[in-house]
């Protein structure tokens, strides 16, 4: 049972308030991922909880205890941060059994517990190394294992991977993820990394200047941000928004103009909605249909000229500008041969689209995406 | 440990060398005779650092060293920490001892000290070059000066280019006083304060002196005698570059020494003086014995001091160590006079030496020193001339005497 | 300020010391009282060795106590100041020292940048070169103070030697008698004996710098004495004031060379030898603390002004 | 183009030269003196001609030199050691724990870091007396606080500062109360910085003259620099060049080594601390 | 004519040889990137071509003149740091115009000069700030700005980017190659990151260990990997690398072996093998068809466990277990339901793979990828 609630959770350095607020719960055995722009207080909130900060105001519980005063080691988390920040004079069988030694374990004890997340982490034969003889990889484990031997009933991790190479990372992240089904317990994880944010996460909560501005599973967040900057945050590359005009309002749908005269009708709740408001198309590049000119995709199309063509191999990201020289993005595939220069007709399919209001508040897609409410089980139990 | 009534004394004679040694030995014998025990504390043997010292320690008030070894200016300024001997030594004693310092002990008719050795400046000389120019010993300063140049320019035609006619104590410091008292004395221009504490320091016989000495810098003088004490000037006279010293007896034996380039060509006589009026004169320096008013045992602290001033131990130091004894006797002595031939000669120049103004101007001795030293140290090193640095000495004790009144 | 930690990050001033504390947690608490705690026995040693015996400096600056008897004092209010302030040696020694430490620091800055630069060239040997520039740092200062004084010697001192057998001189020198020049000898030795410490603290500040730069430099085709004036100097003046100012203020209480080179000679006496003599040699304590108290006030008013001119911020250190 | 690089060199290495020079020839001269007897002194002489050791031999025996290295030893090891341990603490309260009054402290720090040493003279003075520490080496051990104490704790201060912050948070989540993250955390990791601050401390306690002049009386108490100052020869007014040459070299030659092996953590102590301090 | 040639280069620090014998060839108005792993040397030889590391032995010139023996301002070249390297204490006028300065050019010429690159670079509105008062994209900009106002003939580039986020990073890697077509310069460029060697490069340089293992056009590195570093260093995510042994060999084919029992022939000049020599096949993750046990797309089947399936939304990574306990990354489409624990049936096209030999060396594919050899253009000109 140890899930961690926040309720208005505030926290000011000097005066100047950095968390504005937070309302949160984090259930027992979850993985949850914060993320956000830098400096948005990922990790405040996550230091927060710790006790490496104390909280301005507001209340916050763990395993239902209130834990407001409780100094770090009294809440039952343990932490791995950014750096690892492992004792550099200590060997790594040192750093692991720190913590058990000041809490007085006893030595057998602390050797079962040490050997055991050492294996689970397969460094047994690192045990006798100082970090600076570890690789990145191998010191981020360290760092876990220093973790796990204090059996905490929450972990919180810092961009843990932040400091590991593209290939360790993705490593790394499998592992983490295994770890995960392995220990059964809950994780809090900050992360800028998109992938990891999506792949690792239970529940993402994003965070912008100190307000929570969406908490949800990562498909959730994907298929239903609640608003612009959820939308353009999550997803790579970034969602195209188009900077338009509702025509037609209906209930449960709104027909926007196209760049290049064309309309579009999308279906969503479009009560709200005053006729000829502007409002904000966002469509994902991966959603867009390109087709030459005459030819056409989706529900409506889009006249506009290549600009730049990015070619990663197994896809390629094609640059347009429309008519009223917006720019967007569209994923094609690795085969695909448009060149620079040329005209293309780009089909949005209604359904792929999602509408926003002046205030960049999300209307309500009328359906639900099937994947974006139930949970996705991501890893097959060993 | 020890007998019941059998104590430990502590004094400080001299830290190092043969002064120690000597003083050692003598203290020793007290110890086996008088079964008490003695411990030597060593000082600091710059005499300014060694009275800082006994002025810290005597105004703790600490017993920590019960005989001191003071300087002859000393007894005006430790006088309230010393106690008064005469309750322990026999006034018949006392009448052996050279009355000038005798007299120096004695403030606000308490003796302070006794006298232990004597000290004053004497004239070192190269017989041999005297000699080879055919000239005879100066008697007055300014004959010095002139066969010092005669001597020192034929030396440098002969090829010796860092020859110099005198060498003296010019630096800054208690030893420029004493240089410079000298001089004065030499020419009747008086001791500075004299003995009701007038300030008489500012007379045109002064200036005379003070005139001639300067104009010696850079003539007859290295320039850098102005930063000499005794043993730069020895240095320079020992390795034969000079014609004339002024120095303290202590010079006599080093330069007879086996490695000394000038043995046997050296003769020692009195000061010069101050031209055919003048008078030779010395400065009295030298040691004395005093006892601490903090001393746990005074009683037999005073006994080691009888002993030590005693005239058997004076022949004793003289003979061993050549400390010139305060006791008129010893200085008809055999024994004394073979291991000093000198002595004889110069028993004038002990008996008459002069004392610095540090009775009457009491505690405020050092300042009036330094002050004088300083006035005396800008005429030599040529910053202001003679008339205005004595115009501005007297100017400035008549301030540190708050109006001679010391 | 409920901050646990404030490692490294600048916090606003106005939220310092306000009302926070009923809002603090147990661990806060916790490690406030522990800092406390660590903290004691500094602040006991400073109180002792420092507070209460510059406390009794200037109390005795006020009497007429003499070291002779320092129980029986009076009050005598300004006298002391006063009889300071119509002293010309006092005045003397007041200018001796500030041209002293004017003089000197601005050598040993110039001498320090240099040999600073030599040592941060790529060279075969640079170890030894630091090695044997730290020498004279290493030296006790009184030792050097005796090393240079024979080596000063009119007679049979080096420098005259080969100074005449440069022909820069045409007779011997009294180096440190002559009034004349005595306060430069004693500067030389200072330069000497100083500049390697500053050298080490612009050769830190150098090691600092972003070695980038100085490769856009050569890029750019920038001759190196244009690079040091108009990139080398400008970034390293920050850590450079740092280094003046503390040296300045170190040359201004400047006691043991002067003083075993050339005794209390007032050619070169500095403020705290003068105090030092009225103190210890002539036992006036009260004069001398007077004097002691103006030196400390004269070296206070310069921290003052380096910490408000200098903005040390003491989060960040001096910048 | 070539030569305009070689004569660069070559005007390189010949400021270099002079560098070492102007540094070494002091202490060479020192060196070569030392080894002159008697009147060879007084001769100018780059090479001693004939090396002896009398001068060594003397320095022993005018006054108890031995005494006064091991009083200077025990005196600077004592004060590193002392002020080194209240300053780690002191340092770790005044580098990482936000608490009112701290920057007045470190002003505190500063400016006693800056007292001129006779201002505080008499007052010191009283103070060792009242202790009954006069003529005695604890006395010079507590008055040398005055100057390593805060010169320790502001460099200490600013290594403090640099350590991670992660690192203390980790042994706080560890468990650790402050005093377990002092010992056992940063103080394995401040060698370097103790090894620099201590070995400044050391410098300056071994070469302090102006309490160590003032606060012994004896001979036996005091320490080097002093016993040089105050070096005479077999009289009163002897003034032996060569034993004061000797043991400027005995005294030196110690630390000398010191600085030989931390002349890289020297400057990058003060990479760290003075100058940013 | 700024093209810039490297004839057995080589560069040892210390007696150390890090840079064993490059041979290179800079085309004029060539955008060349060096890519590689960490420490491979790719900045070592960047440093070598401005002149700020002398080459050890060999032979380099540019634009036709040997530069072995020249200082860097005397080459033409122009270099922007990793870190900006911008004067810290002067402003950015000054910063770009230093240099020009120094070279004694006049006022005006300077002016106008400085104002040109300001205007190219959009920071005429920074033209009096300090570099500390810049965010890092600006900065960049200034970095750059500096470097056009030489005038160079030819542009290097250490990493311009990777002190950016990940937003500016795209954004200014746009910018760098629109510049790119402005300047019409030769440039040389470093990177680690995959994206942006693909898309900025006319020429990809692999470095490995100060050997390059091969040169070529992003795609041909793609399609065309001549080893099995190169086929696993680029493209993301990485090749699968199937090990395996080769059953029939015929001169333009090779037959595999594929776990499971299945077997596929694969179209490559195969006649140095042996018979049942082992090879690795190599697949990447976008080739490979996801399909129900029974069904099967491409060439040849296998048949695997899906153990993690890490949906990002736009995509889905599924990672499979083969029979031989081998794993296998497969990209699928943002809507794929698979599940961990699901068997599934992994269809291969013959025609996407790769073949390695025993020592790691690719066989020629039969057919060369129509895009591998063609200068793809990426941008319309303005
Ligand atoms: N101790 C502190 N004192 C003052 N301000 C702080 C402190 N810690 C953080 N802040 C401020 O709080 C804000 C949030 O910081 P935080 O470190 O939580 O951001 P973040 O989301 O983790 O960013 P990043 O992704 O860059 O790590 C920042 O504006 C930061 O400057
Ligand atoms: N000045 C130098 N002295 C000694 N070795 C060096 C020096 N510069 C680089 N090296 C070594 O040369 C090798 C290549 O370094 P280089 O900086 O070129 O790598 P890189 O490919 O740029 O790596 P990264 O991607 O980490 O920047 C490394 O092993 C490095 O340690
Ligand atoms: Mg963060
Ligand atoms: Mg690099």
């Amino acid at each position: 049972m140890a899930d961690v609630t926040l309720r208005d959770v505030r926290k000011s350095f000097g005066g100047l308030e950095i968390i504005h607020g937070v309302d949160l719960d984090i259930k027992d055995n979850e993985f949850t991922v914060f993320v956000g722009p830098s400096g948005c207080g990922k990790s405040t909130l996550l230091r927060l909880i710790a006790g490496l900060e104390d909280i301005t105001s507001g209340e916050m519980t763990i395993d239902g205890v209130r834990v407001n005063d409780l100094p770090p080691k009294e809440r039952g988390i343990s932490m791995v941060f950014q750096s690892y920040a492992l004792y550099p004079h200590m060997t790594v069988y040192d750093n692991m059994a720190f913590g058990l030694k000041l809490a007085n374990s006893g030595k057998d004890a602390i050797d079962a517990k040490v050997r055991e997340a050492a294996r689970i982490l397969q460094i047994e034969n690192l045990l006798t190394r100082k970090p600076r003889e570890l690789s990145g990889g191998q010191r981020q484990r360290v760092a876990i294992g220093r973790a796990i031997v204090r059996e905490p009933k929450v972990f919180l991790f810092d961009e843990p991977l932040s400091n590991l190479d593209a290939a360790l990372r993705v490593q790394m992240r499998i592992e983490l993820a295994k770890l995960k089904e392995d220990l059964n317990a809950t994780m809090v994880y900050v992360t800028h990394d998109q992938v990891e944010a999506m792949t690792l996460a239970n529940k993402i909560v994003v965070l912008r200047a100190g307000h929570v501005e969406q908490v949800g599973s990562p498909l959730e967040l994907y298929h239903h941000p609640r608003n612009l900057f959820v939308a353009g945050f999550i997803g790579s590359p970034k969602m195209n928004f188009i900077e338009t005009a509702a025509t037609g309002i209906d209930r449960d749908s709104a027909t926007v103009q196209l760049p290049g005269g064309g309309t579009l009708t999308v279906p969503a709740r479009s009560a709200g909605l005053a006729p000829g408001a502007p409002v904000t198309l966002g469509v994902r590049p991966e959603h867009l249909v390109a087709g030459d000119p005459g030819s056409g995709g989706g529900d409506a199309v889009m006249d506009g000229k290549v600009f730049v063509v990015e070619r990663l191999g197994g896809e390629t990201y094609c640059h347009v500008r429309t008519a009223d020289g917006q720019s967007i993005v569209l994923r094609t595939g690795g085969e695909d041969t448009v060149r620079p220069g040329e005209q293309i007709r780009i089909g949005i399919p209604a359904g792929a689209c999602h509408l926003f209001d002046r205030d960049g508040i999300a209307l309500d897609r009328l359906e639900r995406h099937p994947m974006a409410d139930q949970e996705m089980p991501r890893h097959a139990h060993a | 440990q020890g007998d019941p009534g059998k104590v430990a004394i502590s004094i400080s004679c001299g830290s190092v060398g043969i002064e120690f040694q000597v003083c050692r030995t003598g203290v020793e014998a007290w110890a086996k005779a008088t079964g008490h025990r003695v411990q030597l504390v060593s000082t600091p043997n710059d005499s300014n650092e060694r009275l800082a010292l006994y002025q810290q320690l005597l105004a703790a008030k600490s017993g920590d060293i019960d005989v001191f070894q003071i300087d002859v200016v000393w007894p005006g300024i430790l006088a309230n920490h010393l106690i008064d001997l005469r309750e322990h030594i026999d006034p018949k004693m006392l009448d052996q001892h050279f009355e000038a310092i005798v007299r120096n002990d004695i403030v606000d008719d308490r003796l302070v000290a006794m006298p232990w050795f004597t000290d004053a400046g004497l004239f070192y000389y190269r017989k041999d070059l005297l000699e080879k120019y055919g000239r005879p010993l100066p008697t007055t300063w300014q004959e010095m000066t002139e066969t010092a140049r005669i001597i020192q320019e034929g030396e440098r035609a002969a090829g010796n280019d860092r020859m110099w006619g005198f060498v003296f104590q010019g630096r800054a410091f208690e030893g420029l006083t004493v240089n410079a008292l000298e001089w004065l004395d030499s020419f009747n221009a008086g001791t500075i304060v004299d003995e009701d504490g007038e300030i008489t320091v500012n007379n045109p016989r002064a200036a005379d002196a003070l005139t001639l000495a300067a104009s010696w810098v850079n003539d007859i003088a290295p320039q850098g005698v102005i930063n000499y004490s005794e043993e730069e000037g020895r240095g320079v006279f020992q390795s034969g570059n000079a014609v004339f010293m002024r120095n303290w007896p202590y010079a006599w034996p080093l330069l007879n020494a086996e490695d000394s380039p000038v043995r046997g060509k050296v003769a020692v006589g009195q000061l010069p003086k101050g031209g055919p009026d003048g008078k030779h004169t010395a400065t009295l320096g030298g040691w004395q014995l005093a006892v601490s008013k903090y001393s746990q045992h005074p009683e037999v602290a005073a006994d080691l001091v009888r002993y030590l001033t005693s005239l058997e131990e004076q022949k004793r130091r003289a003979v061993v160590g050549g400390f010139n004894p305060t006791i008129d006797a010893l200085y008809k002595d055999e024994e004394v006079l073979a291991a000093n031939p000198f002595f004889g000669d110069l028993y004038e120049v002990f008996v008459n030496a002069v004392a610095r103004p540090s009775r009457v101007t009491g505690v405020r001795y050092n300042q009036v020193s330094a002050e004088f030293w300083n006035a005396v140290h800008a005429t030599l090193s040529g910053q202001t001339d003679a008339k205005t640095s004595l115009a501005d000495l007297e100017r400035t004790l008549d301030r540190v005497s708050r109006g001679g009144r010391w | 300020m409920t901050t646990v930690y404030d490692a490294g990050r600048a916090t606003n001033p106005a939220a310092r010391g306000g009302a926070a504390s009923s809002r603090d947690s147990l661990l806060t608490r916790r490690r406030r009282r522990a800092a406390w705690l660590f903290l004691a026995p500094m602040i006991l040693v400073l109180a002792l060795v420092a507070g209460w015996p510059l406390l009794r400096t200037i109390y005795f600056s006020f009497t007429d106590a003499t070291l002779y008897d320092l129980e029986y004092h009076e009050f005598i209010g300004l006298l002391n100041f006063y009889y300071l302030a119509i002293d010309p040696h006092w005045w003397r020694a007041v200018w001796n020292t500030v041209f002293f430490a004017v003089v000197s620091v601005s050598i040993e800055t110039v001498l320090g940048m240099i040999i600073a630069l030599t040592l941060n060239a790529h060279m075969p040997g640079r170890g030894l070169l630091r090695a044997a520039m730290l020498i004279p740092w290493a030296i006790p200062t009184v030792v050097s103070a005796q090393m240079w004084g024979w080596m000063y010697h009119d007679l049979y001192g080096v420098i005259n030697e080969i100074f005449l057998f440069l022909g820069l001189i045409d007779q011997p020198r009294a180096w440190i008698a002559d009034p004349a020049l005595s306060m430069y000898a004693v500067i030389a030795v200072d330069v000497w004996k100083t500049t390697p410490f500053m050298t080490l603290l612009i050769l830190a500040a150098l090691q600092l710098l972003p070695g980038e730069v100085y490769e856009a430099a050569r890029v750019d085709g920038i001759n190196p004495v244009k690079v040091f004036f108009k990139v080398t100097l400008p970034l390293i003046k920050p850590a450079l004031m740092v280094a003046i100012i503390f040296r300045t203020l170190d040359a201004l209480r400047i006691f043991d060379l002067m003083y075993v080179l050339t005794g209390n000679s007032r050619a070169t006496a500095s403020m705290s030898v003068y105090a030092r003599q009225q103190l210890v040699d002539f036992q006036d304590v009260g004069y001398g603390s007077a004097a002691s108290t103006f030196l400390f006030l004269i070296i206070a008013a310069f921290t003052v002004i380096y910490i408000t001119v200098g903005k040390v911020n003491f989060d960040q250190g001096g910048k | 183009m070539r030569s305009r690089k070689i004569v660069g060199r070559v005007l390189f290495y010949v400021l270099v030269a002079f560098i070492v020079v102007y540094t070494v020839f002091p202490f060479y001269w020192a060196i070569v003196s030392s080894l002159k007897a008697g009147s060879g002194l007084f001769q100018v002489e780059f090479w001693p001609s004939n090396p002896a050791w009398d001068n060594y031999v003397g320095v022993f025996q005018g006054q108890p030199f031995g005494r006064n290295i091991l009083n200077s030893v025990i005196v600077a090891v004592s004060v590193v050691v002392l002020s080194l341990f209240i300053a780690v603490t002191a340092s770790y309260s005044l580098g990482r724990v936000q608490f009112r009054g701290r920057t007045t402290l470190l002003l505190v720090v500063l400016s006693v870091s800056m007292f001129p040493q006779v201002a505080v003279l008499s007052g010191m003075f009283e103070l060792i007396r009242w202790l009954g520490l006069y003529n005695n080496l604890l006395g010079l051990i507590l008055s040398y606080m005055i100057f390593t104490l805060p010169f320790t704790v502001w460099v200490l201060t600013t290594f403090m500062r640099e350590l991670p912050k992660e690192l203390e948070e980790a042994a706080i989540v560890d468990g650790a109360s402050s005093w377990v993250v002092i010992t056992r955390v940063f103080l394995p990791l401040m060698g370097p910085a103790l090894a620099t601050t201590g070995l400044l401390a050391f410098i300056a306690a071994w070469n302090e003259f102006l309490f160590a002049l003032s606060f012994t009386l004896s001979n036996e108490m005091r320490t080097v620099p002093v016993a040089i100052a105050l070096i005479t020869g077999t009289s009163q007014f002897e003034l032996p060049w060569g034993n004061i040459m000797a043991a400027s070299v005995i005294v030196t030659v110690p630390l000398l080594v010191l600085v030989m092996i931390f002349q890289r953590k020297i400057v990058s102590g003060l990479t760290a601390g003075a100058v940013k301090g």
